[in-house]
């Protein structure tokens, strides 16, 4: 069983990063860092890691689990090497200084020892109320079980509750019941800490409206998400708490708690519930009946994120989900049939309306506990008003003490994806007090020496995943198991769970070595995110990497055909026979490896390239800027303040000053990138700079886009005809350049969604909303009396923007709604400027003569550049032009080709605040590719059998990187090391003298035979 | 090289239908650099025939094998083991391999699979062109290195019909006049003035006019 | 005189020569050539009498040209290098010259793709020089190719065609040197539309004194509407019908356009007229044998000389 | 008839169409359960003969998918496969076969969406065409082995 | 035969811009110059262009000669002082180097040294009488030489920004012949029509004019050239074009053939420059039908 390694045997002195919190951001922090070789200590009160989001059912946008696409991006090497998980484990105090902390780690006792349990269950089928593992029951409990969040996987033992503790170790056949296990206190040397340990989701019982922990139909968004997980209460069965039947209407009321003024209530928004609300109620229906009712009642629909208006969009007209806008006061429950009656407020009509639901879900957001409180205290940081860590306004990962940093909820209300950037941030950030990646020595290899498996005949060990419900509740998980033991040369056949968690592991493991398996078939998910985590599983067995062979049962079989249960089962038999026939050919191969190039290409010299290049030149990376600007800058030195009250410029310039003035960063200004080759760790990019546009090639090892997004101009609302119609980015240089004219305006209105949220360009820019605001605030401090007539469709205030919100409407700044539908007009008459609205409450149109109209036009992608760049890159972009990340929601910096990241607007609309995060982000990401000093090839290449070449030169010409050459004995000779693995060759050979390592033709044969019954 | 290109399937398989074990043989040489009959194409072969008679309800057995060249007796004896267990043989090779196994395996029927074309070079992946007639008396040194009668449609020796028309063929727009060719070599070798010599009628005994030709070389001969 | 054909003794008189071709019917049909002859036989001095042309099955040549020559006409005997081999040629040659005929063209041939027999295999033993050396060593040394002596050789007047205008231009001054220094006592040139480019040919035909050594003839082709003028520049090789042309024939009405195209041709003897090293015409009116006199007149070259 | 279930093999490469396959299931997008997909690098891996073999074995349909034409992972395998497609489509056609048994795709790894539809798509045309015409050989040929 | 006959015959002459590495690995001169050696008439080979350091053009042109082509070097005033320069020239002719272009030396606040000292010591004209009283026989300082070179000399013209400033351009080009300049090279434009406005009035000089090609790579590149030098009437129709190519690099070749086919008729020569993308020369001309 693979075991992460005490502190007692962590020899090195070596300075270490502790991260607090076992979240998905502090796993993510804590792998970056593992990753990027830096050792880091993992910290999480809880017996197991994993956090929050291991208790969604499912995430947007593909409404699945994805937590376990984390895990397979770090070998078990690195894992054992830098990483050190400390599970119940909470910081007591810290002393000392950044670069210098002193950290008192306390350990309560888990009565288990970790290295010995097996998680066979015996403990907890006897004593099951001491047991503090408790899969599947406790709807509340963090039960899915999937890695890592079942990591370590391993029993706890409540000692108070046990009375016969020699019972207990009897039943223990492990022999891993500690009975005098006692709490444990270490002090380690820590250079930095990052935190990040989330928040609590607010619990709405103590409302006495909505009954919440009164009515058993009425639950908290996470307990429906619990509800619908195939590891909750019902098995995955969406039922009413109160008749365990299924509901026909469900009703989402959305801010509860947040965005309010009553007692119970905090002021900001948390940002998330908006999309989870969606997606229960999308998922609702795709998995339970297309029939359910769902609606949603609101405030304003804050789908602000990177492609959320899309979905805001599917949920509304794909799914048909109602929206009302309203904010019900209540909820009463019929005592006998334990429906629920909501009544609301129908904005167009001015009416009260009553309605009954089956449930009612309520979207409860974010809060701060206690014990976080007490935590910063001991940490000496600050907090905000709202209880949250106070950051460094153009750096949210950077608390008020030197060396503390912070990701995730804990900072501010976020979502997933954000977290994720946030954490790479931190993770970049917190090695920054580390000394450079440059200079770090290269790990050892941990890996056992290889079997020599040839001359022994094929001996398969097939293991079926059952992927909690994933796949065994689609497909008969037995039937396989038993299919595959009649298979020739199978020697082992089993269930074994998830096969990814470190049980299964170490199962599968153990078969190997036990019954001399010198073949393996996984049965599961999907080979291209789980192949590297069994390859490494077989390393650690003994047996070369290439001797497995995954079957993808999940992603291409149940996950398709959930519906069709036969024709999934007939297929999983097929694709097993696949698989089996397959790896009987396959044999033990060595991977080719290059010398890494550990310079950095950033591309974009705005305010996150610049920021990215910083903090990669300060790793000791050789970082090439190229800008194709004749200075740096990019959009935000057309910004003159943020909505914290920060000046945008001296900012600005200091940040130029510092790269210009590094020495590790080349300014490339005029440049224009023309060619790319090369492969992830060695690329070569082709720039033209200067007036003469200089040709030249850079060698380089990442590369981080940061190209920017483009101010939106759309033509809309007259804005170009009339010098009193501006955009918002006009009005702000108006306001810090010539206060005296925005002085002598009595009226000034301001149209949001301009050109956004729109057919032609469906997603929120997400910057408008606190823009404006900001504006209007602006020009209320410049003159009181200015009235000021905000028109828009959702105002999307997220987290503590919502303070500057209420903060414009206490100084009467008039908010007004418009639809789509039925959008503002204006008329230039005159030389004057009037603005006509329908206002749905007084249900009239109404007229603004305005001197100024300010146009929220947002921003919009790059079309021309980023086609260009993603052409020669070879990367994909979204619908609206900017390029899209490789996972949305767990790899939001990383891009689809290795070695590349994306920061800043390039990616997606954001404030300058969170393009920074993004830089340091991408620097971060790129750092634990730099961190490595060769780059492995893999081991699917070409090679040629020099006795049947008939040195055609088919090869040599057919390769699309030029390969092949007919070397010295008169045969074509292809260099393993440059060899990028296609098999173009192969396939044309007409002597079939050349085979592709890993696809060679027998085993593809063998798969199609294995797919036909030829062999069985 | 010699250049050779499958034969319609509709005519192998009327060859070989009687039969229920045919031995397909590939060749190493000029048909596998002309992807015409090496080991790939035999591979493919076979499947097609496959699918043929298994349609039909038949099943036939093919062996593949790819000898080094079946152009020497030595290699072709290696079918030896596998010529009992065949009712006939299938050739990829050239002509002259069909024939070497044909004069070995005499109580065999050998049937070609392949056209064998013509003596050519490959001018791009995939694109062959004839380059040589074999004609046994070589003027290559007079003509700048092109060949006339292999090249020009009419094998003419002295110069360009009054068919060429920007320095094409008028056979065809996609076929250089090989004259021009000439021509246009000869000047870049300052050799305008060869041209003007005429060349007098060729004597067509070394090409084959003569019959079937034979190279005997006693120094090597046993 | 090398020998008794009427077209060299026209040559050598100094007057401009007149030929046209008659091409033989594919049949056994001595009446068509006869037909044919008829309409020219007072305005030309000698009459092409052509080989399988554009590689379509005909009567042969010589059959057709003792037909002419039983009229009391004069025929050139056409013979192409693409369907005989030598032994063939050279026995077609005696056999012609037996028949009195005295006058022939050595020629390459349209090749057999463009023909009624595709699949035929091109023999293309000899090549047109090698022809016009073989007749000659025939007549002059009375051998035949291989060497072997004849008994009372064929006294051939030889010809040979040209191609002012194919590819390469440089070339073609080049290769009618060369088919003169083989022994091509005259040459009749492919139909000519660019006069322009024709009298740069003969300026440099006049260079080097082949007009001096060799009889020459102007090809002249009258066309009957533009589309033909289309089809020459585009469809036949080594055509040159500058755009000029077709555009002065496409100038007038569809019904009018046989005569602009005699007009043209008239129009191009008068202008070659005067060039220097231009012996004569070879006028080819295909199909359209009836337009021969009317052009011969106009052209002011008639009537021919009685000699 | 009726009931033909088709046996369809997809040669898919690593980079788009593999991954627009596990998209497809992520997103919970069915298609037909008949698609059995064999994972190459690249479709410029896929060679004549895999094609045919497949059909031999007793595929009813086999497609190739790769990354979309410009977007090769590998610069041109795509193209190269398309024409490798084409050719056996060519062969098959001499053979007397539908060539529209064997087919090229192309899709990016975002377009789960288009590999369902294609593979939906691909099946009913296969189911129009009717079994592989050698299968009941296969079936006679195992039965044969059996008794 | 030698660029200058090639221009007195009028011939077509073809010239390929080829930079010299930054560092000492030639191989990727030497392998372009062998693709194109039966193709071309002459490499130009700039001299530290655009301010970057870079093996030196004398060096470049040797190389070039080496491999049996003809190179010609830019020469400037910007980096050497006259005795350097005319020590230079003297080995350039030794070398086998004939053909020199006098150009403007870029301006170093674009270059990778920034804080190089200027030289400066002579100006385009200076050069111009340099090379003059060099092919009589005297050094600048009028000492008489043991041996003359012999060169072939041309001169280079600055971007057009607008109409005003071709006139200014046209007066230095003027100025510049009289000065001994035998050729004018013109900067790129890409408007065809333009071009051939402003090639005619460079051609009343009565020197052979060489019209520039400049290859562009990709949409990013030529949007920034249309928006930096306008005077080269890169237009929107042009860009879009680019973008809407399926291959956008084999779009940008034929753009480049296409240029110099339409060219052909106009100037004495054209120097193609695809910098850095010299191995894509070949199929510019094959599309070029050169």
């Amino acid at each position: 069983m693979q075991k992460l390694k005490n502190s007692e045997d962590n020899k090195s002195n070596d300075k270490s990063v502790l991260v607090i919190g076992g979240g998905v951001g502090g796993i993510r922090s804590a792998l970056d860092l593992a990753e990027s070789r830096r050792n880091v200590i993992l910290i999480d009160k809880s017996y197991s890691i994993g956090g929050l989001m291991t208790q969604l059912d499912r995430t947007f946008p593909t409404n699945n689990c994805d937590l376990c696409t984390i895990s397979p991006h770090l070998s078990e090497n690195t894992r054992q090497i830098h990483l050190d998980l400390k599970p119940m484990t909470q910081l007591e105090q810290l002393t000392g200084e950044t670069g210098n902390f002193k950290a008192t780690l306390v350990t309560e006792p888990r009565y288990i020892d970790m290295d010995k349990c097996t998680a066979c269950g015996e403990c907890y089928k006897h004593f099951p109320e001491a047991v503090r593992f408790t899969p599947g029951l406790d709807p509340r409990a963090p039960t899915c079980m999937r890695y890592p969040q079942a990591t370590p996987y391993a029993f706890s033992i409540d000692i108070e509750k046990i009375t016969d503790i020699t019972a207990l170790k009897k039943v223990c056949k492990a022999d891993a019941i500690i009975s005098d296990d006692t709490q444990k206190k270490i002090v380690i040397d820590v250079a930095s800490i990052v935190l990040s340990v989330g928040a609590e989701m607010f619990d709405p019982s103590v409302l006495d409206n909505f009954g919440s922990g009164q009515f058993e139909n009425v639950v908290t968004g996470l307990e429906y998400e619990r509800i619908m997980s195939a590891s909750g209460p019902f098995q995955g069965d969406l039922v009413r708490v109160s008749d365990k039947k299924r509901p026909q209407k469900v009703a989402w009321i959305q801010c509860v708690g947040s965005r309010g003024i009553n007692k119970a209530d905090v002021p900001y928004c948390s940002g998330v519930c908006c999309m989870y609300a969606l997606k229960e109620a999308m998922v609702t229906k795709e998995r339970f009946a297309e029939s359910i009712e769902t609606t949603i009642f609101y405030m304003d629909m804050r789908t602000f994120g990177k492609d959320y208006e899309l979905y805001l969009n599917r949920a509304k007209n794909d799914y048909g989900i109602r929206m009302i806008r309203s904010r019900p006061h209540s909820i009463i429950e019929n005592s006998k049939t334990k429906d629920l009656s909501i009544t609301y407020a129908v904005e167009e009509a001015a009416l009260q309306k009553t309605e009954e639901f089956d449930m009612v879900v309520l979207s409860t957001g974010f809060r701060i506990p206690e014990t976080t409180i007490d935590l910063a205290n001991r940490l000496g940081i600050e907090l905000n008003p709202h209880n949250f860590a106070k950051t460094d306004h153009f750096n949210p990962v950077v608390t008020s003490k030197p060396g503390i940093y912070v990701c995730g909820v804990v900072e501010s209300p976020k979502d997933i994806p954000e977290t994720m950037v946030q954490a790479s941030a931190a993770a970049s950030m917190a090695a920054s007090d580390l000394p450079a990646i440059m200079d770090m020595p290269e790990d050892e290899n941990t890996f056992v020496p290889e079997r020599d498996v040839s001359g022994e005949e094929p001996k398969i060990g097939v293991f079926i995943c059952d992927c909690g419900l994933d796949i065994g509740g689609v497909v008969d998980v037995d039937k396989l198991v038993e299919f595959a033991g009649t298979r020739t040369d199978v020697v082992v056949s089993q269930a074994v769970g998830y096969g990814c968690s470190s049980d299964s592991m170490a199962l599968i493991e153990a078969s190997i070595k036990t019954n001399n398996l010198n073949r393996v078939v996984i049965g599961g998910c999907s080979p291209r995110t789980h192949e590297t985590k069994f390859q490494d599983l077989m390393r650690r067995a003994g047996l070369n990497k290439y001797l497995v062979e995954i079957v993808n049962l999940r992603d291409q079989n149940t996950w398709a055909h959930m519906g069709q249960p036969k024709e999934a089962l007939d297929k999983a038999f097929k694709l097993l026979g696949i698989g089996i026939s397959g790896v009987r050919k396959s044999r033990p191969l060595m991977d080719q490896t290059l010398p890494m190039n550990q310079n950095a290409l950033v591309v974009g010299g705005g305010v996150t390239g610049m920021t990215a290049a910083l903090q990669l030149a300060g790793q000791g990376v050789k970082v090439y800027l190229v800008e194709r600007a004749p200075v740096l800058g990019g959009l935000a030195k057309s910004i003159r303040k943020t909505i914290e009250g920060d000046d945008v410029g001296p900012f600005m310039n200091q940040l130029i000053d510092d790269v210009t003035a590094h020495e590790n960063i080349q300014v490339l200004t005029r440049s224009i990138i023309v060619d790319h080759s090369g492969i992830p760790g060695r690329f070569k990019t082709g720039i033209q700079s200067g007036p003469r546009m200089n040709y030249m090639q850079l060698d380089h090892g990442v590369t981080i886009l940061a190209t920017g997004a483009l101010q939106n101009r759309p033509d809309a609302y007259g804005l170009g005809t009339h010098n009193s119609i501006v955009t918002q980015f006009d009005l702000d240089a108006l306001i810090e350049d010539d206060p005296e004219k925005i002085k002598a305006m009595n009226q000034v209105v301001m149209i949001q969604c301009v050109g956004s949220r729109e057919p032609e360009n469906p997603n929120c820019s997400r910057i408008c909303c606190q823009t404006a605001i900001k504006n209007a605030l602006r020009i209320k401090a410049i003159d009181p009396d200015i009235q000021i007539f905000i028109l828009y469709r959702d105002i999307r205030t997220y987290g503590f923007q919502e303070d500057y919100y209420r903060e414009a409407r206490n100084l009467d700044i008039k908010f007004i709604k418009f639809s789509i539908d039925n959008k503002p007009e204006v008329w230039v008459e005159n030389d004057r400027v009037s603005v006509f609205v329908d206002d749905m409450i007084l249900g009239r149109k109404i007229q603004f003569e305005t001197d100024c109209l300010a146009l929220s036009t947002g921003m919009v992608a790059d079309d021309e550049t980023t086609e260009d760049l993603s052409m020669m890159f070879h990367l994909p972009r979204t619908l609206d032009h900017y390029f899209l990340e490789d996972h949305v929601k767990l790899r939001p910096v990383d891009m689809s080709v290795r070695g590349f990241f994306i920061a800043g607007t390039t990616h997606s609309p954001k404030t300058i605040r969170e393009s920074i995060t993004q830089a340091y982000a991408a620097a971060g990401r790129a750092q634990t590719l730099l961190a490595k000093k060769e780059i492995n090839l893999g081991a699917s290449i070409a090679k040629v059998d020099g006795t049947k070449c008939a040195a055609c030169l088919i090869c040599v010409r057919a390769c699309p990187f030029s390969i092949p050459y007919i070397n010295e004995d008169g045969y074509s000779y292809i260099d393993p090391a440059k060899c990028q693995g296609c098999g173009v060759c192969a396939a044309d050979c007409p002597a079939k003298a050349i085979q592709l390592l890993a696809f060679e033709d027998d085993q593809i044969m063998a798969k199609l035979d294995g797919l036909f019954g030829g062999m069985n | 090289m010699i250049t050779a290109e499958q034969k319609p399937l509709n005519e192998i398989i009327a060859y070989i239908s009687p039969y229920d074990r045919i031995l397909l043989v590939g060749c190493n040489e000029c048909v596998t650099v002309c992807s015409a009959g090496g080991r790939k194409e035999v591979g493919l072969l076979a499947s097609a025939l496959n699918l043929h008679f298994l349609k039909q309800g038949r099943t036939i057995d093919i062996k593949e094998m790819t000898l080094e060249r079946q152009c020497d007796p030595e290699y072709v004896e290696e079918l030896v083991s596998e010529i009992d267990r065949a009712d006939a043989i299938l050739s990829m090779a050239c002509g002259c391999g069909v024939q070497t196994i044909a004069e070995r395996y005499k109580e065999k029927p050998v049937f070609p699979a392949v056209n064998t074309k013509f003596m050519g070079a490959s001018e791009s992946q995939g694109v062959w062109v004839e380059r040589c007639k074999g004609c046994g008396d070589c003027m290559l040194g007079i003509t700048g290195g092109i060949c006339p009668v292999a090249r020009c449609s009419k094998h003419l020796l002295n110069g360009p019909c009054g068919g060429t028309s920007n320095g094409m063929c008028e056979i065809s727009p996609d076929v250089e006049c090989a004259w021009c060719l000439i021509w246009e070599r000869l000047k870049a070798l300052g050799m305008e003035n060869r041209y003007e010599e005429i060349m007098e009628a060729k004597d067509w005994r070394p090409a084959g006019g003569g019959g079937p030709r034979k190279i005997i070389r006693e120094d090597l001969s046993l | 005189m090398k020998t008794e054909s009427k077209l060299e003794k026209v040559l050598t008189s100094g007057a401009l020569a007149v030929t046209s071709e008659v091409g033989p019917p594919r049949g056994a049909i001595p009446e068509k050539v006869r037909q044919k002859a008829t309409l020219i036989k007072d305005h030309v001095d000698a009459i092409n009498v052509t080989d399988n042309q554009t590689a379509m099955v005909r009567m042969s040549s010589w059959a057709a040209g003792v037909i002419i020559k039983q009229m009391g006409l004069d025929p050139i005997l056409q013979m192409v290098v693409r369907d005989r081999n030598r032994l063939a040629m050279q026995s077609d040659i005696i056999g012609a010259y037996s028949m009195g005929i005295n006058t022939m063209m050595c020629l390459s041939g349209d090749h057999v793709k463009f023909g009624d027999h595709p699949m035929a295999n091109g023999v293309f033993d000899l090549d047109s020089v090698q022809l016009v050396q073989t007749v000659k060593k025939m007549r002059d040394e009375g051998k035949f190719q291989g060497g072997a002596e004849i008994k009372t050789p064929p006294k051939m007047f030889i010809g040979a065609a040209a191609n002012p205008f194919a590819d390469p231009f440089e070339l073609r001054v080049m290769r009618l040197a060369k088919k003169v220094k083989a022994g091509a006592d005259f040459i009749q040139t492919q139909c000519i539309f660019n006069l322009d480019k024709f009298e740069k040919y003969m300026e440099m035909v006049c260079d080097r004194g082949l007009d001096q050594q060799v009889h020459l003839l102007a090809g002249i082709t009258p066309m009957k509407s533009a589309g033909m003028a289309r089809y020459m520049k585009n469809k036949v090789p080594g055509m040159d019908v500058p755009d000029e042309v077709i555009k002065r024939m496409a100038g007038v009405s569809k019904e009018e356009q046989p005569e602009e195209g005699i007009k043209i041709a008239i129009e191009s003897i008068q202008r070659l007229k005067e060039v220097k090293g231009v012996h004569g015409f070879h006028i080819m009116a295909i199909e359209w044998e009836e337009k021969v006199p009317q052009i011969v007149e106009k052209a002011g070259l008639f009537p021919r000389p009685v000699l | 008839m009726e009931n033909f279930e088709p046996e369809i093999v997809a040669f898919c490469c690593h980079y788009c169409a593999y991954t627009a396959a596990d998209m497809a299931g992520s997103k919970r997008i069915s298609y037909p359960s008949n698609v059995k997909i064999i994972r190459i690098p690249c479709t410029g891996k896929v060679d004549a003969i895999h094609i045919m073999k497949a059909l031999e074995k007793g595929a009813d349909g086999v497609y190739v998918a790769g990354c979309l034409e410009g977007d090769c992972h590998f610069k041109n395998g795509n193209t190269r496969a398309r024409h490798r497609v084409e050719y056996v489509q060519k062969y098959l056609e001499e053979l007397g076969w539908e060539p529209e048994r064997v087919a090229m795709m192309n899709m990016s790894a975002g377009m789960g969406e288009f590999f369902a539809r294609t593979a939906l798509e691909f099946t009913q045309k296969i189911k129009q065409l009717g079994p592989n015409p050698i299968k009941h050989m296969n079936i006679n040929k195992n039965q044969k082995a059996v008794s | 035969m030698t660029l200058q006959t090639k221009f007195s015959k009028e011939e077509f002459v073809i010239l390929a811009e080829m930079n010299t590495p930054k560092g000492v690995d030639i191989s990727d001169l030497v392998t372009n110059v062998r693709h194109l050696k039966s193709r071309i008439d002459a490499v130009v080979i700039p001299d530290m262009d655009n301010g970057v350091m870079h093996m030196s053009a004398l060096a470049g042109g040797a190389i070039i000669r080496q491999q049996g082509l003809e190179p010609m070097i830019h020469i400037y005033g910007r980096d050497r002082n006259r005795m350097a320069i005319q020590g230079d020239m003297l080995a350039a002719h030794v070398l086998g180097i004939h053909n020199l272009l006098v150009v403007q030396g870029e301006n170093i606040a674009h270059g990778d040294h920034q804080d190089a000292k200027l030289v400066d010591d002579l100006g385009e004209l200076d050069l111009l009488g340099m090379v003059h009283s060099l092919l009589k026989g005297t050094d600048l300082a009028g000492f008489e030489l043991k041996g003359k070179p012999e060169f072939f000399t041309g001169c280079q013209v600055q971007p057009i920004r607008d109409d005003d400033h071709l006139e200014e351009e046209l007066k230095t080009a003027k100025a510049k012949v009289d000065a001994g300049a035998q050729y004018i090279m013109v900067p790129p434009v890409f408007d065809i029509a333009y071009y051939t406005q402003i090639l005619n009035k460079f051609k009343s000089l009565n020197v052979p004019v060489i019209a520039t090609v400049f290859m562009l790579k990709n949409v990013g590149m030529a949007r920034y050239i249309s928006i930096n030098d306008p005077g080269s009437k890169l237009s929107e129709a042009l860009i879009t074009r680019i973008r809407k190519a399926k291959d956008r690099e084999t779009e940008c070749i034929h753009i480049a053939g296409e240029m110099i086919k339409e060219l052909k008729t106009e100037v004495a020569g054209i120097k193609i420059s695809a910098s850095g993308w010299e191995d894509r020369l070949p199929a510019i001309l094959d599309c070029a039908g050169l």
